[in-house]
This record gives C-alpha cells, structure tokens and sequence, in this order.
C-alpha cells in the first residue's frame, strides 16, 4: 500500500507542477481535475471514504465544471 | 507514509506558492490557490490517519478507527475552498467583461 | 432584573449571538415576499442585535459565559466563550454595523435584499469570529466574514468595485488558508481544535512546530488586517468599495480580526511576556541567531517581529497615505499605520499597554467609521473621492466639516476626541514597558498623519467649486488607455441619489461624532474597563 | 528576475518545512484526538461517525458551511446580469443529448440516496447536494442550448428552497436550544435515537442531511446557472 501512496504521491506533484506550468489554459483545467481525482483516491488509502467521494465529485466534477465555464466566457490563451 | 505524505503536502504548496507569485492569468491564479488547498486537505487528513485503522463507519466489531474529526474538517473546508473558487471565477468572468482582459499587467489600474 | 443574569437568554447569549444574525438571512428574504421593506426589518433586526450585544454589561452577570452548540463541550463539538474582552467588543461590532447599514442608503436602494443580507452575514460572521473557542469553526467564521465583505466590495458592479473585489477575494483566500495551515499544525501538534486544550499541549510541543503555527496564523490575520509586508491588497480593495462598505471593513470587521488575534495570542501561545530591560529589536535579532530551545526564546523572537512589522506599517502608512489623491485609498493607508499602533501596544507586554491597544481598537473603529462616513457624503455630492474634488465642499455643509475635522482630530491625536485618549496613554504604556521604538513611532505617527488631514481640511473650506462641477458617475478615468465599457447599472437606478436620505445619512455621522466626543470624555471609564479586560487576559496565561 | 525570486522562495518555504519534518517532530500524536469513534453510536445514534461529527458534535461548522454556500449563490446571482446574454459556445452532438437525459434520472436518485443515507454509510447532505447541482449543471449543458431554461427550476424557486432549508437549519437549532438547552441539540432533545444503522435513526442528524443538501445542491445550482448566464 505505501509503495501504491507514494507512487500516487509522485504523479500528484508533477501532475501540479504540469497543470501550472502548461501554456494552454484547458490543459491546466484538466490537470486540476486529475490532481482532484489522485488526491482523492489517496483520500481513499487514507481511509477517509467521506472526504474521498467529496473531493470526487467537486474537486473533479463541480469546480471543472466552474473552470470550464470560466474558460468559455473569457479569452482562451 | 507519513514523510511520504509530508513531503506531497510541502512540494504541493511550493509548486502553487510558486504559481501564484509568477503567474499573470487570473484563470491560472484560481488553479494554484486550488492546488494550495489540496495539499492543505491532504495535510488535514493525514493528521487523523492510524496506521491500520478502519475507515470510521462503525462495523460492530471493537476496532481501532482512523478519527472522523479531520474528515469532517477536511469536507467543510472543501464545501468553503469550492465556494471561493466559484466566486473568483465569477469575478474573473465579470473583469474580464467591463476591461477585456484576464491578464493581470492590463487587467490592472490601481498601483502604488 | 433579578434572574435575567441565570436565566436561558444569558446562559445562551452566545450562541444567540450567532444564532439571531444568521437567522434574519432567511427571514428577510421571507418578509420581503410577504410585503415588509427589507431595509426596515434590517434595520429592526440589527437593533435587536444592537440589544442583544450589550446583555452581558447588565448587572450581575457573570462572566464568562459558556455556551455549547450541540451541548457537547469543548472537548467534542464547538465551545462560543464569552469572556470580558468579547464583551468589551461586542457592542463595537454591532453598533458599527448598525450604523453603517444606517449611512448606506444607496447601494441599499439599489438590491435592498442583497445588501442587508450580505450585512447580516457578515454581522454572524464579526460576532463568531469573536465569540468562537474552537479553531476550525474560526476558520468557518472568518470565511463567512470574509466572503460577505468582497461581495459587499463588489457590489458597485463596474470595473473598479470588482478589481477590488478580486484584489480582496485572493488576498482573504490566500489569508485563510494560511490561517487553516496554521490550524492544522496545532491540530497535528496537540489532537484537539478546542483553544484551551490545545494551549495546554501545545505547552510539550517542540518549539519548532509552535513557532511554525504562531507564524502562520500571525501572518493569516495580519494578511487579512493589512499589516506591512501583506498590505499592498487594502488599498485597492478599500479604493473602490462603496464607503458604507469601506467603513464596515474597517470598523467592525478588524475588531473582530483583533479580538481573534487576541484570543489565539493569549489563549493560545500564551502572549509575550512583559520585556525586560534590552529593546525588543535587538532581543528578536539575537534570538534568531541562538538555537531556538524555549519557548520563551520563541516568543522573543516573534515578539522582535511583531515590532518590526509594526513599526514598518506605521511608517509606511503614513508616508504612503500621505502621497495619495483619493480619501479612501488615504485612509485605507491611515488604517495600516493604526493597526501597527495596535501591534505596538499588544506587542510590549503588560496590562497597562494592552489595555491602551484595546482602547485605541475601539476609538479607531470608530473615527475611521465616521471618516469614510464623511468621504461617502463627499462623493455623494461630488460624485468623487478625489481630494482636490472637495473644494468648498465643507464650505457649503459645515456640519461636515466640523465632523471631519473631529474624526482628522482624533485620528491624529489631538485633545478633544477619543483618540487622544487612547494614543497618548499608548506612547506612554509602550515607553513604560520598554518599547522605545514602537512609543516614538507612534508619537511621530502623528506628525506624518497631521498634513494629510489638514490638506483636506483645508481644501474643503477653500471657497469655490473643483473645475469639473458636475458629478462624474463613476469616477474611473484613472488611465485612459483602458476605456471602460459603459457601466451598467439597471434600469431606473440613479448613479447617486441626490435626494432625500441625507436625513439618515447625517444621523449616521453625527452618531459617530457623539461617540467620538464621548469616547473621549468618557476615556477614563473606558481605559478601566479595557484594563480588566487585559488583567484578564494576561492572568489567563500565569 | 522575478521568476527566479519566486523560485528560490518557494524552494525555502519547502525546505523549512522539510527541515521542521526532520527536526524531530513526531507526527504521531494522533492518539490525542478524542476517539469519537467509540461514543457516536451512543451518543447520536449515527454509525457514520463524519456524519456525527459533522451534523451534532460540530453543527455550528456545518450551519457556517452552509452559509457560506448561500452567500456565494447570492454574490453570484447580483453579479450575473439579469438578461440572458449567451450560453456556451459548445455544440453539442444528438448523442450526447440523448446521453444525458438517460443517465439524468439515475444521478438524480442516486444524489438524493446519498443524502438520505448519509448517516449509516460514507456521503451525506454536502456529497450528495453536489450530486444533485452536478444534474443542475446537465440540465443547463444540455437543455438550455437553444436559450431555453424551462426544464431548470425559475430562479425564484431555487432561491425560495434555498432560503427554507437555511430557515430549517436554524429552526432545529432553536428547537433544540428550547428543548434541549444547547443551540442545535440533538439527543438532549429527548428524540429517540433509533436502531444504529437504519434509515431513520439518529435523531436529528437525517433531517439535517436533507436540509443541508437541499441547500448545497440548490446553492451550487444558483451558481452553476449564474455563471452560464454570464
């Protein structure tokens, strides 16, 4: 089970690191979402199912969507 | 796993630290303060973690339990971070209306 | 009044202090359907509130007063605390916010509902903030505060309001999670949300880790008061606030920030002990370069901090206000430098200097409240906030004038305004408990403070009117190479009402005056009371 | 130039971390926390031990959360114009269309089982409101594209749910307060807590579930809505 943290840890940092340094504003978007959705299943091994499916669906479901509708409105670089 | 989560915590707030102090796209400030609170649940969560603990749904059998007050901790301030992030998007979309841009350097009129 | 002191009402006051704000939310958006002006049972609401806030002064009552939500204690739920220094600030918070509801007639009249409601939510928000003994639901406070407030920022919808509202959503976002990092580090150190307990463990925590979460908090609530190395956001965010707005922000919202700030300081870390002998500058320098072992050392340390942020905000303060053109992005600045006079009296050490902080808490309340209250009257009638717009404009109300010379007076410490009070025994108590620096700089706090107010007076009885005599709507002609899209304010809605309501507005003004005069006639009873409070306080810690 | 400032502090605000990690602190304190895990059943009759913490022991947290919900669909609600200007740019395929309006029944439910089972398994008011706002958000995708809103509820409506649900909240609290001397009481009411694990037990705590999830769903909602008639 560690090993599965940490390698879940690793791909959230440079999932972050991705999602801020991109250029395209969607990619980083996108990014968010998965860092929503690994810090969740870390949730999950942490044994917090509660907080789990809560940042499942807002982190990757809701605030994409906020972000999304963001994007669409405004310029998109 | 507790370094391992530790240091995730710490390299995740760097990395959005870091954003928020270079980025120049409102949308991208939105991302990093996001990130930010990210590493802050993990960090919350992780303080209730025993190693070997059930998931705190009480089964009947005597056993030890991760504690449910960081959960409970961790989903209010998600419920709050997702509040303020529909908020600052709200404002970007209505700056980016009345000045045209959601690039900080034009978006900008006040200094000093 | 016999029994009023045991009864339900007063064993429950805290939690009624919250309770009641909040449950107006709901009930005037359902009066309003039913027919009831919202501004009405606002402001009935908020005099129920008003009421409610000074219950604890009645005689008899016993202080503190605990209350539960939930009936579980501190240990498993949330524990409201009513101590003295609560209710020594209560009645500041509301009384602020009542009287800012009074003045803001016009953004009232425009979404009455919205407006109230966002008041009522930052009122629940000041009073938690206050009363609250557990750190997370603190945090919940501060968010609530802090969400009503941007959104207040923001409620003029052009393009100034809603950069101010963005400038001030990040830096109270950024400010918060800042406090909550700080909250999980005493959570993670000690196993409990609850202050007192956490005070106790925190007492076998290794240093490192207290010193971590002191700083973070600190540095969450200075970001959100606007003390120096965080200041840059107030300005913009006070700058296009409407100044009904701008007077809660800096009234009652930093009252509550402070009353926070206190309860942490002392109730958590056990606030600074009283210094002795070498000056707090060089103390905090030398223990930075020892190996931090006590927490003693700790607190020596953050207190060489604490001095030197509050001496660089008030210096900054003043000379960045003094360069400015417009009265509120002025007085946004004045307030930094009076929030670093405040961190100068908590920072020295002793009762003496705390309670003259106390004071100066609450006198600065209220002559910034009647300050902006006076810049609202001035882009009332001319339309801007721009200084070299007020010409004449005291000229043709000398009520005003007279108000604003009150409120400059107090503001810059001079005798017969409640500031004088609260500053002088300041630079005295900060010069008594060692604290040379922070004592001078406040005395020449003063001196840089004086041009900047008198400029304004000066101008506003200058005969005549500023050359462009008709009132520009929304005055957004800062850079031109940015044309503004034409500002959209709904159908029917003038850009600033030129009739009636001058009546309130005027009462609003002339209360705050009174209690300026009063504050300071009064100075005496005032300083008594905040000395118990801080005795209280810095007891709580021995 | 700033770039690398902004670096180099980055880099030092981690490593202090990291120096604190390693200066010996032991994050193992977690033995201090008080081991609700052991009381809730008895004390709320919940056999969700978040959902005790979140709806009893800690209910004034929740009230704030929910608040601060309403707010924001308020703030956004004043910011958005009042006419409907454009929609998304998107396009969206028959397929797709179609999709949704299938899967939309079974999100629905499965929202409000989340809610209403939030006391006896993971999920509750706050997981399952923004299950519901997730179907709120479908609905304006799918069904508004032509600028149309008749199968969202009118605005006045999710602002007059909203408003009751928030009015509930405090109205348990005050009841609570008469009846079991503690704002937002639950068992000291003198409700029966029910058999652990069924539907309707717990006291107080489903009720409030409910509540709060009809607020986060119709508070997000407002705000999903909002933002799309930007």
């Amino acid at each position: 089970m560690i090993y599965v943290a940490g390698i879940l840890c690793a791909l959230l940092l440079a999932v972050a690191a991705y999602s801020i340094l991109c250029r395209s504003i969607l990619a980083a978007i996108v990014g968010t979402s998965v860092v929503s959705v690994i810090a969740a299943v870390l949730f999950v091994i942490l044994r917090a199912p509660d907080v789990a499916i809560t940042e499942a669906v807002i982190g990757a479901g809701l605030v994409t969507a906020f972000f999304l509708i963001a994007v669409d409105k405004t310029e998109r670089e | 796993m507790g370094a391992i989560i530790m240091t995730t915590v710490l390299g995740l707030t760097g990395i959005a630290i870091y954003g928020l102090l270079t980025r120049r796209h409102l949308i991208r400030l939105v991302i990093c303060f996001n990130v930010l609170e990210i590493a802050v649940l993990l960090a919350i969560v992780y303080a209730g973690f025993v190693e070997g603990g059930q998931a705190p749904i009480v089964g009947g059998a005597e056993a030890a339990y991760v504690s449910a007050l960081p959960h409970a901790v961790a989903l209010t301030a998600i419920v709050i971070a997702a509040s303020s992030t529909a908020l600052m998007l709200a404002y970007v979309v209505r700056i980016y209306r009345t000045r045209g841009s959601v690039r900080i350097e034009r978006v900008r009129r006040w200094r000093g | 009044m016999a029994g009023l002191g045991d009864s339900l009402l007063m064993q429950q006051l805290p939690s009624l202090l919250v309770a009641v704000p909040l449950s107006f939310v709901p009930l005037l958006y359902f009066l309003e359907k039913v027919g009831v002006p919202a501004r009405g049972a606002a402001l009935a609401g908020m005099g129920l509130c008003l009421l409610l806030s000074f219950l604890p002064w009645v005689e008899g009552t016993e202080l503190p007063i605990s209350a539960s939500p939930g009936g579980w204690g501190g240990l498993l739920g949330i524990e409201l605390l009513l101590d003295g220094r609560a209710r020594l600030f209560l009645p500041v918070i509301s009384a602020g916010v009542f009287v800012s509801a009074l003045f803001g007639t016009r953004w009232s009249q425009r979404w009455p509902l919205s407006f109230y409601t966002l008041v009522f939510l930052l009122f629940t928000g000041a009073n938690g903030l206050l009363l609250t003994n557990d750190l997370f639901n603190a945090f919940v406070f501060v968010e609530i505060a802090g969400i009503a407030t941007h959104a207040l920022v923001a409620f003029r919808g052009d393009g100034d309001g809603l950069e101010s509202a963005f400038k001030y959503l990040m830096a109270a976002a950024v400010g918060g999670i800042l406090i909550l990092w700080g909250i999980v580090l005493v959570f993670t150190a000690t196993g409990t949300l609850w202050i007192p307990l956490a005070a106790e463990r925190l007492a076998d925590a290794p240093p490192v880790f207290v010193a971590g979460a002191a700083v973070l908090l600190a540095s969450g609530i200075a970001l959100k008061g606007g003390l120096v190395p965080m200041h840059a956001w107030k300005a913009d965010g006070l700058a296009g606030a409407p100044s009904a707005v701008a007077a809660l922000l800096s009234g009652p919202i930093l009252t509550a920030l402070f009353g926070f700030g206190l309860r942490i300081l002392y109730g958590l870390f056990g606030g600074f002990p009283v210094m002795e002998g070498a000056s707090a500058v060089t103390g905090g320098v030398e223990g930075s370069f020892g190996v931090l072992g006590s927490a003693g050392e700790v607190r020596e340390l953050l207190r060489g901090m604490v001095f030197v942020v509050a001496v660089s905000s008030i210096v900054a303060g003043h000379v960045m206000a003094l360069a400015q053109s417009r009265m509120k992005r002025m007085l946004a600045y004045s307030s930094i430098a009076h929030m670093g006079y405040i961190v100068v009296g908590v920072g020295a050490g002793g009762e003496a200097a705390l309670a003259a902080a106390l004071t100066h808490a609450i006198t600065h309340a209220f002559m910034k409240v009647g300050w902006f209250f006076v810049c609202g009257e001035l882009r009332r009638t001319r339309g801007t906030d721009r200084i070299a717009a007020a010409r004449g404009a005291f000229r043709e109300a000398p009520w005003l004038g007279g108000a604003a010379i009150l409120f400059s007076m107090s503001l810059v410490g001079i005798p017969p305004a409640a500031g004088f009070g609260s500053k002088w025994v300041l630079v005295l108590e900060s010069a008594n408990a060692g604290a040379w620096g922070g004592a001078v700089a406040i005395a020449a706090g003063g001196a840089l403070a004086l041009p900047y107010y008198l400029r304004i007076v000066v101008r506003g009885f200058e005969p005549g009117r500023p050359r462009a005599a008709t009132p520009v709507p929304w005055d957004s002609s800062e850079s031109p190479s940015c044309p503004e899209p034409a500002a959209e304010l709904p159908e029917g809605a003038p850009p600033h009402d030129t009739t009636g309501a001058l009546g309130v507005r005027a009462v609003a003004i002339l209360v705050c005056a009174a209690l300026i005069l009063g504050g300071f006639a009064g100075y005496g009873l005032l300083f008594s009371e905040a000395f118990s409070v801080a005795t209280e306080l810095v007891g709580s810690v021995l | 130039m700033r770039t690398g400032w902004a670096l180099l502090f980055s880099v030092a605000l981690v490593g202090c971390g990291i120096v604190t990690l390693i200066a010996g602190v032991d994050l193992d304190t977690h033995g201090a926390i008080f081991d609700y895990a052991h009381h809730s059943v008895q004390h709320t009759g919940a056999v969700n031990v978040v959902s005790a913490v979140l709806f009893d022991y800690r209910g004034l947290d929740t009230l704030g959360e929910a608040t601060v919900v309403l707010a924001t669909g308020l703030v956004v609600a004043v910011l958005a114009p009042k006419a409907r200007t454009s929609m998304l740019s998107v396009r969206l395929s028959l397929v797709v269309l179609y999709g949704v309006a299938l899967v939309l029944p079974f999100v629905s439910v499965l929202g409000f089982a989340v809610i209403l089972f939030g006391h006896v398994s993971p999920g509750g008011g706050f997981t399952g409101g923004v299950v519901l706002a997730s179907t709120a958000v479908f609905f304006a995708v799918v069904y508004t594209v032509g600028g149309q809103q008749s199968y969202v509820l009118p605005m006045d409506t999710q602002k007059r749910i909203e408003n009751a649900a928030i009015a509930t909240f405090l109205l348990v609290g005050f009841g609570g307060l008469v009846t079991g001397g503690a704002f937002l009481a639950n068992a000291a009411t003198g409700i029966p807590l029910g058999e652990p694990g069924s539907l309707l037990s717990a006291g107080l705590i489903p009720l409030l579930n409910l509540v709060a999830g009809m607020k986060v769903g119709v508070g997000l909602a407002i705000v999903v809505v909002c933002l799309f008639s930007e």
